[in-house]
């Protein structure tokens, strides 16, 4: 057993801890306490960074339901890592900036306990090798952006977008459940690596092409692509650190984390280049033009999320092409793609969170985020 | 004779189904308590009516009747006795209460 | 012919006579005019018919099995008890319920003594 | 006159035990019952009433009235049902009998119940009058208000002794 | 093998029912009563549990009449496993009651014939002959009659007599049945009565005979013939609900699961086909329901019936992992309904409604009460890692392997009508503005969320600690999937 | 006119005699000749139901006090915990025995635990069946 | 011969049981109909009586007491409900 496992469980119990805390902490503000929560995550995955650089991966298991093959494996490997460093890294900063930016109305244990809640969720979904236990983590993900949508739940469209995106979410969750049965019924296991590495001989299964889709029906809703994207303008309400955190750099990302985690099992068939490749596009061109007549700027930054998350598809899908075409997975053509897929993700993660951040201060100083008012 | 009382049990289970479809409810309770002794019936009937004495110790006779559908039959009485009685007192509170016997009307009263 | 035999065949010709007497009763419960005068086909002739035919049987028992049915004599006592009283109830309580004498009905002693609802198209009619 | 037949229980008891048998016989019993009574007819000036065995043989024709105006009355029903013709003229009539206590007067209403065409309808509430109603009116009047009187003889002789 | 302790979880609740009926005037006495005895029996069932691990089927004949003559109990893992449940979960609910229930309810027999009840429940999950599942079942069923009318508004009366009718007729069914099967195979014993089909073969008339159980029991489980039951769950007070809830329809679904599996497994093509077919009818039409209903009590009892065509759903596939997963989804369900109606309960004597469009704002002034909805509303669409999730994951997984699709979607697409009904309750009455004011608030007995909070905990717990469970759940399915165990258990000792 | 019921009251205690002594001969023949707990409670509840119909239920009340409803549920108990005995001698449930005693007077006697147990069918059957009676029929 | 007559017995009882239903679906009173069902009850007993020396057995024997206490309850009662409307009473006035 390893100590990246209580990685995962650290923000679970940082959570719970809070409402004792507050009661201590009084008029101090409690955000001070939690940003220590994700500097030390980061820290450690920091340190990781050696490691996984030269090629080694970390993998370590703690049982849950063993007689049905289902426990916390944890497997960590370079996209898994990059993720996990975002997660931990844009949750600090975001919680720093929520420091500042929350009123001391607001109810404040709860907003931070829904997103250390999300945080370890995420680092769940990221961190798993067992698809089981990935969803548990999927589906925690959606259960604490719905909470944290609805954070001020006296507004009605507050409490509109945040069942909105949970029922999306969940459907495709659902969806994402199905596929991964049927990939359990093939390959008889519940271990992503394992699929991996045997997929090769159920090409052919009845199974496989549902499950593909499937899986990818759990992607497409949790990142936003057409035509599943229009949660995430609604989900807008959440308060602004909430969109930067969730709708823009981590959680929209755990749907392009799976495609890129399933590229090596699905990525060698036509289906999954043309599927993923073609709904990245659409997204991304549907999401471009639909932020031009945008007026909110927050709304604004959301289409131009799903235009970005579309490219960052298109780029996974066009490096798929590399193993459908038989280039195999040390080709130009893949590295590149996913390379820049990679980057760009990271890449969108910053420049987002900082513009959302910034909408945000546009918002409290001005007291509109209307532009053209 | 089991054909007889087959025969018996359709007339006896008709009746019973009409008398439930129909409104009143004091009907919809006979036509259940009809529907019981038809069951009864077609209890005795599937076990088989064969030739013997009452299934006694006091009797002594070459053979015996089957007893076992008789000890069903005898506890399906206690039972459709003991629920008869209950959903009769039933409508009587109901008719106390609603003001009507009949089920239609009874959907009309409305809640609280 | 033994004379169990012939006390066996009396009691069956008490039966029978019973039975034939419990059908006359029955015609009268169908041809006399209203509760009252029917009332006396029931308790009457119905009653005599039925201890007729228990008789039979428990002379029919005593004689072929040398048996001697106290539930037998329990049941004749009870008929015998209770037939007259329910006839007095019932047709009290058509009377009291209003139930009209037959067209045929000379004298009415209770008229003027229970007081009837005066009204005439009653529910429970007349024979 | 319970006590001589309590006297008469007792005797017949002690008689089947003098009789030292194995067992309990209901003949024995019997013997021994049929003994007291003997003693008792003997005896019985000596306790200052009336024998009981009169009682009982009044009950028995008591009973004996009961059987036949029963059968009497049957057959005077069935005549009617059966003639062809029904030429009845029913009513109502009032009776005040002599009786006291409601044994007797439960009695002699059974009683008139079963005679010929006539049937107990209501008692007043005092219970001194009955309400009669009768298949022939005309006719069963007579014949009531005769038999009645033998009734209540025989009653009386039962509950009076 | 002779075990009077098989006897206990039916025998000990009708004794301290009897029993309570002679301390009519003291309520409390007989809460803490019935709740003593629930807490014993569900000792019990476990360590009856444990015993079955280790000695397997526990069986006990009633005055010692070997099978296939007398009547006997039989205590397979399944059964026990259920019995269990259902101990845990009428404490529970016995508890709120107790914190709950007014003077009138405590001197009208309340306790009692919930101990009834709960007796019959008990004897139906036991009981090893078919004509004695009969007689459990009728005393189940008039103890649920008496519940359901006690109070007596006009409401509950309305619903009392279609719901008392209906179980009627569909009780003399049930004997139609029996009858027939009697005339057709000569005995009711459970065992001797799969012996005998399958000696006989599941022929043409045997298959008729199972598809009028399958309709009797399907009436008594709600499954696709559910017509009555949003009436009649709704009507009666919260704790009534919540046993009929948790229990009533689990009783329907075991007599399913047994007689499917134990007798009439010949011809699954026909009737397990059916059964699938009624299950997917049921899945559409409760969460049709679930989702066009402003009343709370209304919403919470569609989602009864969409647990029961998920449940179903187990059995219409009847691969290992289905039964299996079938099962968890069992024991989920009736921890789950438990929490559901009690908590809808609440709310509504909290304020004083029971329709969405006139409550708002609760969590700001009962959070407790908020969140411990929020978790029965994700435990109930079987999100992970709380106690329906991994029912829903077997009983999918076995969808996929018999090939059923369509089982399979409708199956993952009502739990999303299951998150949607309840994200409306959660959405209307917990959210939105308090248009209560602080002092106007009706205030929350904290008794009351303690048997809530104890049910939320069960939920977690079983979600987390589902490998605790696992050995047990495994046995049971194994034992459905196998009849020879169960008739070999039973026949075994007597002649054969 | 008031009614006058005294034909009626003064027959049905007699009648009442009978099926007394008839229900508890039905009770007791249940071994071996039909008959039993059930049946003979059946009568002797009807019994209890003559007394009402021809007296008032306050008479009566006054003249038998006993609940109904305990009685019902005293016989449940007598039942149930009757056939509970064998467990303790570890017998199955339910199971009964009988023995014969030579008992004074009676003589040779046959003694079975199974009256008990019809003992308390007996009674649960007289409550229950008086209460339904009683509710059905009794005025407000 | 005896059973000749047995027979010839048993189904006049029932022809009078015949009969007396008659009256009670005809009416037209409600205490013609009681009258009927008493009657009813009364051949009834004679049936079963007649039956057991039919099939020579004492077990029906009981039978005659308990349909004749049945039927005189029944009378009695449906003679109250006819008379008053109620069937037992709280406390009777006199």
């Amino acid at each position: 057993m390893h100590l990246l496992i209580f990685a995962i469980l650290i923000p679970f119990f940082a959570a719970a801890l809070i409402p004792l805390l507050y009661r201590r902490v009084g008029k101090l503000n409690i955000g001070w306490f939690v940003l220590i929560v994700p500097l030390i995550l980061f820290i450690i995955f920091a340190l990781r960074i050696p490691d996984i650089s030269a090629g080694d991966t970390i993998a370590s298991t703690l049982e849950w339901i063993p007689s049905l093959g289902i426990n916390f494996s944890i497997y960590l490997d370079g996209l898994s890592l990059i993720l996990a460093l975002l997660i931990t890294g844009m949750g600090s900063l975001v919680i720093l900036y929520s420091i500042y930016y929350l009123s001391p109305y607001d109810s404040l244990p709860h907003f931070y306990a829904y997103l250390l809640l999300f945080m370890g969720a995420m680092l769940g979904v990221v961190l798993s090798d067992n698809l089981l236990v990935l969803y548990v983590f999927w589906e925690l993900t959606s259960i604490s952006s719905f909470l944290l949508i609805a954070f001020w739940f006296h507004r009605k469209n507050s409490r509109y977008g945040a069942q909105k995106s949970l029922l999306i979410t969940v459907f495709g969750g659902f969806g994402m459940l199905a596929g991964f049965i049927m990939l359990h019924t093939m390959t008889d296991t519940f271990s992503v690596r394992e699929i991996a590495a045997t997929i090769s001989q159920y090409t052919d299964h009845a199974l496989f092409y549902p499950a593909m889709f499937l899986v990818l029906l759990g992607a497409f809703t949790k990142s936003a692509q057409f035509p599943f994207h229009i949660w995430l303008p609604d989900a807008m309400e959440a308060p602004t650190p909430v969109s930067a955190y969730l709708h823009s750099a981590t959680m929209v990302k755990a749907g392009i984390y799976l495609v890129a985690r399933f590229t090596p099992v699905f990525g060698g068939t036509s289906a999954w280049f043309w599927t993923v490749t073609l709904v990245g596009l659409v997204t991304l061109f549907w999401g471009s033009f639909c932020a031009v007549r945008q007026t909110d700027l927050k709304a604004l930054l959301a289409y131009s999320t799903i235009s970005q998350l579309g490219l960052i598809m298109s780029l996974f899908g066009m490096g798929s092409a590399a193993l459908y075409f038989g280039d195999g997975s040390d080709g130009a053509l893949y590295g590149l793609a996913t390379f820049a897929a990679l980057f760009h993700l990271v890449n969108h993660s910053t420049f987002k969170g900082a513009l959302f951040m910034v909408v945000g201060i546009v918002d409290h100083q001005v007291g509109t985020r209307i532009s053209g008012v | 004779m089991e054909t007889l009382i087959i025969l018996l049990v359709g007339v006896l289970t008709a009746v019973a189904i009409y008398l439930v479809l129909s409104k009143s409810l004091i009907r919809v309770i006979l036509g259940t308590a009809i529907f019981s002794h038809a069951v009864h019936l077609l209890i005795l009937s599937m076990g088989g009516l064969k030739k013997g004495t009452v299934p006694l110790l006091g009797e002594e006779a070459p053979s015996y009747v089957d007893a076992l559908p008789q000890a069903l039959i005898l506890t399906a009485i206690v039972i459709s006795f003991a629920v008869t009685a209950f959903i009769l007192v039933l409508a009587f509170r109901a008719y106390q209460e609603l003001g009507t016997d009949d089920l239609e009307e009874m959907r009309g009263v409305n809640d609280e | 012919m033994s004379i169990r035999e012939i006390i066996e065949f009396a009691g069956v010709l008490l039966i029978l006579i019973g039975s034939i007497m419990a059908v006359i009763s029955a015609i009268g419960i169908l041809r006399l005019p209203d509760v009252y005068t029917r009332s006396h086909a029931a308790t009457k002739s119905s009653t005599l018919a039925v201890l007729l035919s228990l008789i039979g049987t428990f002379i029919y028992f005593w004689a072929s099995e040398d048996f001697i049915s106290v539930r037998l004599l329990l049941g004749i006592t009870f008929v015998f008890l209770t037939a007259p009283v329910a006839g007095h109830l019932i047709t009290r309580a058509a009377y009291r319920s209003n139930v009209k004498l037959s067209e045929s009905s000379t004298e009415d002693a209770l008229e003027n003594v229970i007081a009837r609802p005066q009204n005439t198209d009653n529910k429970s009619g007349e024979s | 006159m319970p006590a001589q037949f309590l006297i008469n229980i007792m005797i017949a008891f002690l008689w089947t035990l003098l009789m030292d048998e194995d067992a309990f016989h209901i003949s024995t019993f019997i013997g021994g019952y049929l003994t007291g009574i003997g003693i008792l007819f003997l005896m019985h000036r000596f306790f200052g009433t009336k024998f009981y065995m009169i009682r009982v043989y009044s009950t028995i024709k008591l009973l004996l009235i009961f059987i036949s105006e029963l059968a009497q009355s049957s057959l005077l029903i069935m005549k009617q049902i059966l003639s062809p013709k029904l030429n009845i003229s029913p009513g109502i009539f009032t009776y005040e009998h002599s009786m006291e206590g409601d044994y007797e007067l439960t009695t002699l209403a059974l009683l008139l119940t079963l005679t010929p065409g006539s049937v107990v309808m209501e008692v007043s509430p005092d219970g001194k009058t009955f309400y009669i109603h009768a298949m022939d009116v005309e006719e069963s009047r007579d014949s009531v208000l005769k038999s009645i009187k033998v009734f209540e003889k025989a009653i009386m002789e039962v509950t009076r002794g | 093998m002779m075990n009077n302790i098989v006897l206990l979880p039916m025998l000990l609740p009708i004794l301290v029912g009897v029993v309570l009926i002679f301390l009519r005037a003291y309520g409390r006495v007989q809460a803490w009563f019935s709740i003593g005895v629930m807490a014993v029996s569900a000792g019990i069932a476990f360590y009856l549990l444990e015993q079955v691990q280790t000695n397997g089927i526990l069986r006990l004949d009633f005055g010692g009449w070997e099978p296939p003559f007398g009547i006997l109990f039989v205590a397979d893992s399944f059964s026990l496993l259920l019995v269990l449940t259902t101990a845990i979960v009428a404490t529970i609910i016995l508890l709120y009651a107790m914190f709950s229930a007014g003077k009138f309810l405590q001197t009208t027999y309340f306790y009692p014939t919930i101990l009834f009840l709960i007796a019959g429940v008990n004897g139906s999950f036991l009981t090893g002959d078919l004509f004695n599942l009969f007689v459990c079942f009728e005393v189940m069923l008039l103890s649920s009659y008496v519940l359901l009318t006690l109070g007596g508004n006009k409401r509950q009366l309305r619903e009392a007599i279609k719901y008392v009718v209906i179980n009627i007729v569909s009780s003399w069914f049930f004997l139609v049945a029996l009858a027939y099967l009697y005339g057709a195979v000569g005995t009711l014993n459970m065992a001797h009565v799969s012996v005998r089909v399958a000696e006989a073969g599941q022929g043409p008339l045997l298959t008729t005979v199972s598809i009028i159980f399958l309709i009797v029991f399907s009436l008594k489980a709600g499954l696709l013939l559910y017509f009555w039951l949003p009436g009649s769950y709704s009507a009666p007070p919260a704790v009534t609900s919540a046993l009929f809830g948790a229990l009533l329809t689990k009783v329907g679904i075991y007599a399913l699961f047994r007689v499917f599996s134990l007798i009439f497994y010949h011809q699954p093509e026909i009737t397990h086909t059916i059964i699938g077919a009624m299950a997917a009818l049921t899945l559409v039409g409760g969460s049709l329901g679930a989702i066009a209903f402003n009343d709370i009590r209304k919403i919470a009892a569609y989602n009864v019936v969409i647990a029961v065509g998920f449940i179903l759903v187990g059995l219409a596939v009847s691969t290992p992992n289905a039964v299996e997963g079938a099962i968890y989804y069992l024991i989920h369900d009736m921890v789950i309904k438990a929490l559901l109606f009690l908590l809808v309960g609440t709310i509504i004597s909290l304020t004083g409604t029971a329709m969405l469009d006139k409550m708002s704002g609760l969590m700001k002034n009962y959070p407790l009460l908020g969140w411990s909805f929020f978790i029965t509303m994700l435990s109930l669409a079987g999100v992970p890692p709380l106690s329906g999730f991994i029912g829903k994951v077997l009983v999918s997984e076995g969808a996929v392997e018999s090939g059923s699709y369509g089982l399979l979607t409708l199956a993952l697409l009502s739990s999303l009508f299951v998150l949607y009904s309840l994200l409306r309750i959660f959405k209307n009455s917990f959210w939105g503005e308090t248009i209560v004011s602080k002092e106007d608030q009706v205030p929350l007995k904290k008794t009351l969320l303690i048997p809530c909070l104890l049910l939320v905990l069960l939920t977690v717990g079983l979600g987390l600690g589902t490998e605790l469970i696992s050995g047990y759940v495994t046995d049971a399915a194994e034992t459905l999937l196998n009849p020879d165990i169960y008739i070999d258990a039973v026949m075994g000792g007597g002649e054969s | 006119m008031k009614i006058n019921d005294v034909i009626l009251k003064t027959v049905s205690k007699a009648a009442v005699l009978i099926i007394f002594t008839f229900g508890i001969y039905l009770f007791l023949s249940g071994h071996n000749e039909p008959g039993g707990g059930f049946i003979g409670g059946l009568v002797l509840a009807s019994a209890f139901v003559l007394l009402f119909l021809s007296h008032d239920s306050e008479t009566i009340s006054d003249a038998i006090p006993l609940d109904f409803k305990k009685i019902s549920a005293l016989g449940v108990l007598i039942a149930f915990a009757s056939s509970t005995v064998p467990m303790f001698f570890g017998q199955p449930f339910m199971s009964q025995s009988f023995g014969y005693f030579d008992l004074p007077i009676f003589g040779k006697t046959e003694l079975a635990t199974v009256t008990v147990f019809e003992a308390g069918v007996a009674l649960t059957v007289i409550g229950v069946v008086v209460n339904i009676i009683f509710s059905i029929s009794e005025d407000e | 011969m005896i059973q000749t007559i047995l027979t010839i017995a048993l189904s006049l009882f029932c022809l009078a049981i015949l009969l007396a239903l008659y009256r009670i679906i005809v009416g037209p009173s409600m205490p013609d109909r009681v009258v009927a069902l008493d009657m009813i009850g009364v051949n009834l007993i004679s049936g079963v009586a007649v039956f057991s020396v039919v099939l020579h057995t004492h077990a029906f024997l009981e039978v005659i007491l308990i349909v004749g206490i049945l039927a005189f309850i029944s009378t009695l009662a449906l003679a109250r409900f006819v008379e008053r409307g109620d069937i037992v009473e709280h406390k009777r006035n006199n």
